[in-house]
C-alpha cells in the first residue's frame, strides 16, 4: 500500500483522542496527536480504579501509549496547544505552539492537515455555586475529581493507612446536574456509576468507615452496571439514601449533612468527615475556542454538536469524540474515538 | 402521615389550589427532598413534609391536607424555595392551600389572631400596634425617650387610603367571614409517627 | 432523654442488631432491598398499615426497633405472603413480622389490636399443650376470654351438623417433643 | 475567615445615592425604635439623607403570608407605597427583612404578571398613584457593606473582640430577592463585625430561621417555635456567642422576647442579648447610648456594654 500523506490532527490526548489517532494510523494515514498536558491520558490519569470491573485505568493508558509510540504514522505533540487554524480547500492550516519546558517552549510551527478530530474532554462544574454545601469553605468538602486524588493517595500509602481513616464519608449526587436553578438541567450520565465506585473503594480501604450516598435515582444503564451498584450496596454495605441533601453544616469539627430520606418521608442528618460532590460535567473552556476555530457546531452548554445523521462529525472535515460531545464513560470515549477515526478514514479514502 | 381515603380524591386539586397562578411550575417537581431536608418544621413534626404535600397536590391524591393541622405549621421561611432545583415557590402554594382550608371553615382558630391584627392595622395604617392603652404608652415612652415622635407618623390620608383598599379588594369582608366559632373540627390532627430507636 | 421534641434521625448512630439477627436466624439480608415498593403495592392490608411493607424493611435498616415493636402493622398483617411472593430480592417480610410479633409479645408490649394479640397467645398455647389446633376449643376459649359468648355459635352449630367440627381432638402422640420445642424457644413456661 | 463570595457591591451600587427613601417598618418603629434611630443616625454620619414619608403604610406582607389577606389587597398596598417612592424618584431602603422580602416578592409578582400590575394600578389610580417598578428595593445592610471602609474609619468604640453571632434572616436570603451576597453561605455581616473590631462566630445554626415565622408564635408556640428556638440558641451558646445581631426587628422580637420562656420549658437559661446590626454599627461609631433604645430589649445588654467599658 503506497505511503499515504493524508494527515489528521487529533486535539486532546485522553482515551478518545488516543483511540482516534491509533485507528487513523492503523488505517494507513498520518495522525498528529496534540495534548496540552505533559502526559497523555487526560482525566483518566487522575482516576483510581474504574467501573464496572474495578480495573486500573493506568494499564489502559500505558497500553495505548505503547501502541501509539510504536506506530510510525503517529506524531505525539504533548505540551502543545493549537493557536489558530485557517480553513483551506481540502483541510486546515493549523499553527501549533509548544507550551512547556524541554527547550522548545514558545516554539510555533504551521501544519497542513486534511481533517480534525476534537477530543478535548470534559471537566467538573465549579461546585462553590452551592453555598449550602460549602465547597471551598469547609476543607472536608470536595468534588469527585478531588476525591479521586484522595483515593489515590490513600491507596498508595497502604501501610499507615488507618492513621487518617475518616469515620464517615457522604457522597452527594446531582450537584449541578438536574438543577435548573443553579446549574444545568441535564443528567451528567456517569456520576451514578463513579460515585458507587468511589463509595465501594472507601469501604475496601476502611471497612468500618460508614459511607452514605445521597441520590435521587441511581442510573446504572450499562453492561454489568446494575450488578456493580448492587455489589457496592449489598456486599460492601454502602448506605444509599434517597434524598438530595439540603445543607452541609459545621458541627464539632465534623460536617453534618442535613437531608430527607424521601422513601421514609423523615428528615435525616448524618455527621461525616468528608463530603464528596458529584459535580455536573461541563465542556472545557478550550472546547468553545476550538469549536469556533474549526467551525464546529456547539449546543447551548458548549458541548460539540453533531450534524444531522452524522454521529461523529460536527462539520465539514471536523469530527469529535469523547467528553467534549457530552459526559461519557471511558468505554464510550474509546468507541467514539474509533467512530471519529472511521469517519476520517472514510473521508480520506474517498479523496484518494 | 395523615391517612389517605379515596373519597378525598380531587383530580384538579392543583388547579383549585393555585387559583392565583403564583406557582405555575409545580409539575416540574423532582421529588428530591431538598425542601423537606431544610424545612425547620418538618424537622420537628414527623407528619409535616413539604415534598409530600407537593406530590399530594399534584396527584390530587387527597384534599386531606385542607382539613389537616399540618398546613398551619409552615414557617414561610422560603428555605424550600431557595434550595429548590426547579424554583417551586412552595410558601405561595401553602398560602393558597390555607385559603382553601379557610373557605371550607377549617383552621379558623389558626387565623383568628391575624384577623385581630388586620382589623387593628386597618385603623392604624401599620401592624402590631398593641391594643391596650398600657402597651401604647410603653411604646410612646421609649420612642419619646430616644428622641423620636411618640407615635410613628402615619398621615390621616395614608390611613384613609389603606382602609379604602381593604374595603375595595373585599379584604374587610373576607376578614369578617372568619369567625372562630364556626371552626370545623380538623379531621387530621398531628400524627405522632415518630421513628424512635436512634 | 434530651429535649422533649422530635429531632431528625441521626444516621451515623444507627446500630441495627435486628438486621444482624434477621440475617443470622433466617438469612434475610435487608440490604438487598431495591426499595421498589412492589410489596407495598400488592399488600392486601397495606392501605391500612401505619408503615407499608417497604417502610418496614427500611425501619429494620434504620434500626428503629422500638417503632417496629409498637407498630399497628404487626397485628393487622394477614401473613398472606403476597409481599414475599412479589419481592424481586425475595425478602421474607412475613417472617420479619412474625419475628417482631413474637419479640413484642415476649417483651410484653401491648398489641395495638388486643383481640389479635389474645388470639395469637391462645392459639400458640393450645399448640404447646396438645400439639395441634382444635377449632372448637380455640374458639370457645377466645369467646370466653373476649366476653362474646355466643359469637358465631349459630355457624358453629351448622358446621357441627355437617361433621365439620370435632368437639374432642386428641393430642398428638409426641406432644412431649412439641412441649420441649416450646421450652427451648420460650424457656420454662410456668 | 472562609473565602468570601460576595457579589461585587460596586456592581449593585454603581453610585452611592445622596438621598434614600427609608421605608418605615411597623415592628421596627414600635417594638425596637432604637433600630430606626440607629439607621437614621448611621445614614446621616455617612452623608446620606434619609427621607421617611408619613403617607407610607404597612407593607401588609405579614398578614398576607398568614393568609389573613388575599393577594389583591397586598399587591395594591405595595403598588401604592412604591409609587410614593417613585414620585420622589428615589430607591427604597428597608431595615427589616419582612419589608425587604415582601416588597421584593410582591413587586416581583407585579412585574412578572401584567394582570396583577394592572389590577393594582386600577385600584390606586383614584388617588393619582401609578406604580411602574422603577424603584429598586435594597436593605440598608447592603449600604453598610458598600461603605464598610468609611464605617471602619468612623469607629470610635471598637468592640474589643466581642464574640458576635450574626443572624441573617430567611426573607433576606431567599433566592430571588437578590441580596448582595451568596444566599447559600453569606459572610458579609461577619465582615462588618470584624471591621467594627468584633470576633464573628460561625455557629452551626447560623442560617436557621429566627422562629418569628409569620405568626407561628401565636398559633404553634409550644409545638414548633419554642423547640426550634431552643435548637438555634443552644447552637449559638455552645459556640460562645455573646451577642446576636439581626437585620430585622421581627427576628429581633423572636430571638429576644422568647428567651425567658425557653428557660422555663427546657430548664436551660439563655441570656444572649439580641440587637440590630445597625444598632451595633451606630454604637461602635459613638452614638449616645440613650438614643439607641436598648431598654426595649427583653435580655438586657449590661454584660455586653460592660465588656465595651460603657
Amino acid at each position: 500500500m503506497p505511503e499515504n500523506t493524508k494527515t489528521a490532527l487529533v486535539i486532546g490526548g485522553g482515551p478518545a483522542g488516543m483511540e482516534a489517532a491509533l485507528r487513523i494510523a492503523q488505517a494507513g494515514f498520518h495522525a498528529v496527536l496534540v495534548e496540552k498536558e505533559p502526559e497523555l491520558g487526560g482525566t483518566l490519569r487522575d482516576l483510581h480504579s474504574s467501573f464496572p470491573r474495578w480495573e486500573n485505568p493506568r494499564e489502559l493508558i500505558d497500553h495505548r501509549i505503547g501502541l501509539l509510540t510504536k506506530s510510525r504514522r503517529v506524531t505525539i505533540r504533548t505540551q502543545t496547544a493549537v493557536m489558530s487554524s485557517v480553513r483551506q480547500a481540502k483541510g486546515f492550516r493549523v499553527s501549533l505552539k509548544s507550551l512547556g519546558n524541554g527547550g522548545r517552549e514558545g516554539y510555533e510551527d504551521e501544519l497542513d492537515v486534511d481533517a480534525v478530530v476534537l477530543a478535548t474532554g470534559f471537566e467538573l462544574m465549579d461546585a462553590s455555586v452551592y453555598g449550602e454545601y460549602g465547597h471551598g469553605i469547609y476543607p472536608g468538602v470536595m468534588t469527585s475529581l478531588e476525591f479521586e486524588g484522595q483515593l489515590k493517595t490513600w491507596a498508595q500509602r497502604a501501610g499507615d493507612i488507618a492513621v487518617d481513616a475518616p469515620h464517615g464519608v457522604a457522597l452527594i449526587k446531582c450537584v449541578g446536574s438536574r438543577d435548573r436553578s443553579k446549574g444545568y438541567p441535564y443528567c451528567s450520565k456517569i456520576c451514578c456509576m463513579y460515585t458507587a465506585k468511589q463509595a465501594g473503594l472507601v469501604k475496601d480501604l476502611f471497612p468500618d468507615t460508614r459511607v452514605y450516598v445521597f441520590y435521587m435515582d441511581y442510573r446504572a444503564s450499562g453492561k454489568e452496571y446494575e450488578e456493580f451498584v448492587r455489589q457496592v450496596i449489598e456486599e460492601k454495605h454502602v448506605r444509599y439514601i434517597r434524598g438530595r441533601p439540603a445543607k452541609v453544616l459545621p458541627e464539632d469539627g465534623r460536617l453534618l449533612v442535613r437531608a430527607e430520606d424521601t422513601l421514609m418521608g423523615i428528615p435525616v442528618e448524618v455527621a461525616v468527615d468528608m463530603v464528596v460532590l458529584a459535580s455536573a460535567i461541563v465542556p472545557r473552556p478550550g472546547t468553545l475556542l476550538l469549536a469556533e476555530m474549526f467551525g464546529a457546531r456547539t449546543d447551548e452548554y458548549g458541548f460539540i454538536e453533531n450534524e444531522p445523521f452524522e454521529p461523529a462529525r460536527s462539520s465539514e472535515r471536523v469530527f469529535y469524540a469523547g467528553g467534549c460531545g457530552f459526559a461519557i464513560e471511558t468505554a464510550g470515549a474509546l468507541n467514539q474515538g474509533a467512530a471519529a477515526a472511521a469517519g476520517v478514514t472514510a473521508l480520506f479514502n474517498e479523496e484518494r | 402521615m395523615p391517612r389517605e381515603r379515596y373519597r378525598d380524591r380531587d383530580e384538579n386539586l392543583y388547579a383549585t389550589v393555585d387559583a392565583y397562578h403564583l406557582v405555575e411550575n409545580l409539575e416540574q417537581c423532582l421529588q428530591c427532598g431538598k425542601c423537606a431536608g431544610i424545612c425547620p418544621v418538618a424537622n420537628l413534626s414527623p407528619s409535616y413534609n413539604p415534598r409530600q404535600i407537593i406530590s399530594d397536590v399534584l396527584s390530587g391524591s387527597t384534599s386531606r391536607w385542607l382539613k389537616s393541622e399540618e398546613i398551619w405549621r409552615c414557617f414561610w421561611c422560603a428555605g424550600c424555595y431557595t434550595l429548590c432545583p426547579v424554583d417551586i415557590h412552595f410558601p405561595l402554594l401553602m398560602m393558597q392551600l390555607r385559603y382553601l382550608a379557610v373557605a371550607s371553615l377549617h383552621g379558623l382558630k389558626y387565623i383568628a389572631p391575624f384577623k385581630r391584627f388586620a382589623l387593628r392595622a386597618r385603623e392604624d395604617g401599620l401592624t402590631f400596634a398593641p391594643g391596650s392603652a398600657k402597651g401604647r404608652e410603653r411604646i410612646m415612652g421609649i420612642r419619646g425617650g430616644i428622641g423620636l415622635t411618640p407615635w410613628p407618623e402615619v398621615s390621616e390620608k395614608a390611613r384613609e387610603e389603606y382602609r379604602a383598599l381593604f374595603d375595595m379588594t373585599g379584604s374587610t369582608e373576607y376578614l369578617d367571614r372568619i369567625r372562630e366559632e364556626e371552626d370545623q373540627p380538623l379531621e387530621l390532627t398531628y400524627l405522632e409517627g415518630r421513628i424512635t430507636g436512634a | 432523654m434530651g429535649p422533649d421534641f422530635h429531632t431528625s434521625f441521626r444516621l451515623e448512630r444507627i446500630e441495627s442488631p435486628l438486621k444482624r439477627e434477621l440475617k443470622d436466624l433466617f438469612g434475610i439480608d435487608v440490604d438487598t432491598c431495591l426499595e421498589c415498593g412492589k410489596c407495598s403495592g400488592g399488600c392486601s392490608n397495606g392501605h391500612v398499615f401505619d408503615y407499608t411493607p417497604r417502610k418496614i424493611v427500611q425501619l429494620v435498616k434504620l434500626g428503629a426497633e422500638e417503632t417496629l415493636l409498637k407498630m399497628d402493622a404487626l397485628w393487622i398483617c394477614l401473613s398472606c405472603q403476597l409481599c414475599l411472593d412479589r419481592c424481586p430480592s425475595g425478602i421474607d417480610i412475613p417472617r420479619i413480622l412474625d419475628h417482631l410479633r413474637e419479640k413484642s409479645r415476649r417483651r410484653g408490649i401491648p398489641a395495638t389490636r388486643p383481640a389479635v394479640g389474645l388470639f395469637h397467645d391462645l392459639m400458640l398455647d393450645q399448640v404447646r399443650k396438645s400439639g395441634r389446633v382444635s377449632e372448637v376449643g380455640l374458639m370457645l376459649r377466645f369467646n370466653v376470654a373476649t366476653g362474646q359468648y355466643l359469637n358465631d355459635a349459630g355457624l358453629g352449630w351448622k358446621m357441627f351438623l355437617k361433621g365439620k367440627l370435632h368437639p374432642f381432638s386428641p393430642s398428638v402422640k409426641s406432644v412431649k417433643e412439641v412441649r420441649r420445642l416450646f421450652e427451648e424457644s420460650y424457656g420454662k413456661k410456668t | 475567615m472562609p473565602r468570601q463570595r460576595v457579589v461585587n457591591p460596586e456592581e449593585k451600587f454603581p453610585t452611592v445615592p445622596g438621598t434614600v427613601f427609608l421605608f418605615r417598618s411597623c415592628t421596627g418603629s414600635l417594638e425596637y425604635p432604637g433600630t430606626e434611630n440607629a439607621v437614621k443616625e448611621t445614614l446621616a454620619s455617612l452623608g446620606i439623607h434619609a427621607l421617611m414619608d408619613p403617607d407610607q403604610t404597612c407593607c401588609s406582607g405579614y398578614l398576607l403570608t398568614c393568609s389573613a389577606h388575599k393577594p389583591e389587597v397586598s399587591l395594591a398596598i405595595t403598588a401604592r407605597n412604591l409609587s410614593l417612592v417613585e414620585k420622589k424618584d428615589l430607591d427604597t431602603y428597608t431595615f427589616c427583612n419582612g419589608c425587604y422580602g415582601y416588597l421584593s416578592e410582591l413587586s416581583h409578582i407585579m412585574m412578572h404578571n401584567p394582570a396583577y400590575l394592572q389590577m393594582a394600578n386600577d385600584l390606586i389610580a383614584r388617588w393619582g398613584y401609578r406604580y411602574e417598578g422603577k424603584t429598586r428595593i435594597y436593605h440598608v445592610q447592603e449600604m453598610w457593606y458598600r461603605l464598610r471602609e468609611t464605617i471602619g474609619q468612623k469607629v470610635v468604640r471598637p468592640l474589643a473582640g466581642l464574640k458576635v453571632g450574626v443572624h441573617y434572616g430567611c426573607h433576606y436570603l431567599a433566592k430571588q430577592y437578590g441580596i448582595l451576597d451568596d444566599g447559600g453561605y453569606p459572610t458579609f455581616h461577619e465582615e462588618i463585625v470584624e471591621i467594627l473590631g468584633g470576633t464573628p462566630v460561625f455557629y452551626k445554626e447560623r442560617q436557621l430561621c429566627c422562629g418569628y415565622s409569620v405568626g407561628r408564635g401565636f398559633t404553634h408556640r409550644e409545638e414548633t417555635v419554642q423547640p426550634h428556638l431552643f435548637k438555634k440558641l443552644t447552637s449559638a451558646r455552645d459556640a460562645g456567642v455573646e451577642l446576636i445581631t439581626t437585620v430585622c426587628p421581627g427576628c429581633n422580637v423572636a430571638l429576644d422576647r422568647e428567651q425567658p420562656n425557653l428557660g422555663k420549658r427546657f430548664g436551660t437559661v439563655f441570656k444572649i442579648p439580641v440587637i440590630d446590626l445597625s444598632q451595633l454599627i451606630a454604637l461602635a461609631m459613638g452614638m449616645p447610648l440613650q438614643k439607641l433604645g436598648f431598654e426595649a430589649n427583653t435580655i438586657p445588654l449590661t454584660g455586653v456594654l460592660k465588656k465595651l467599658g460603657l
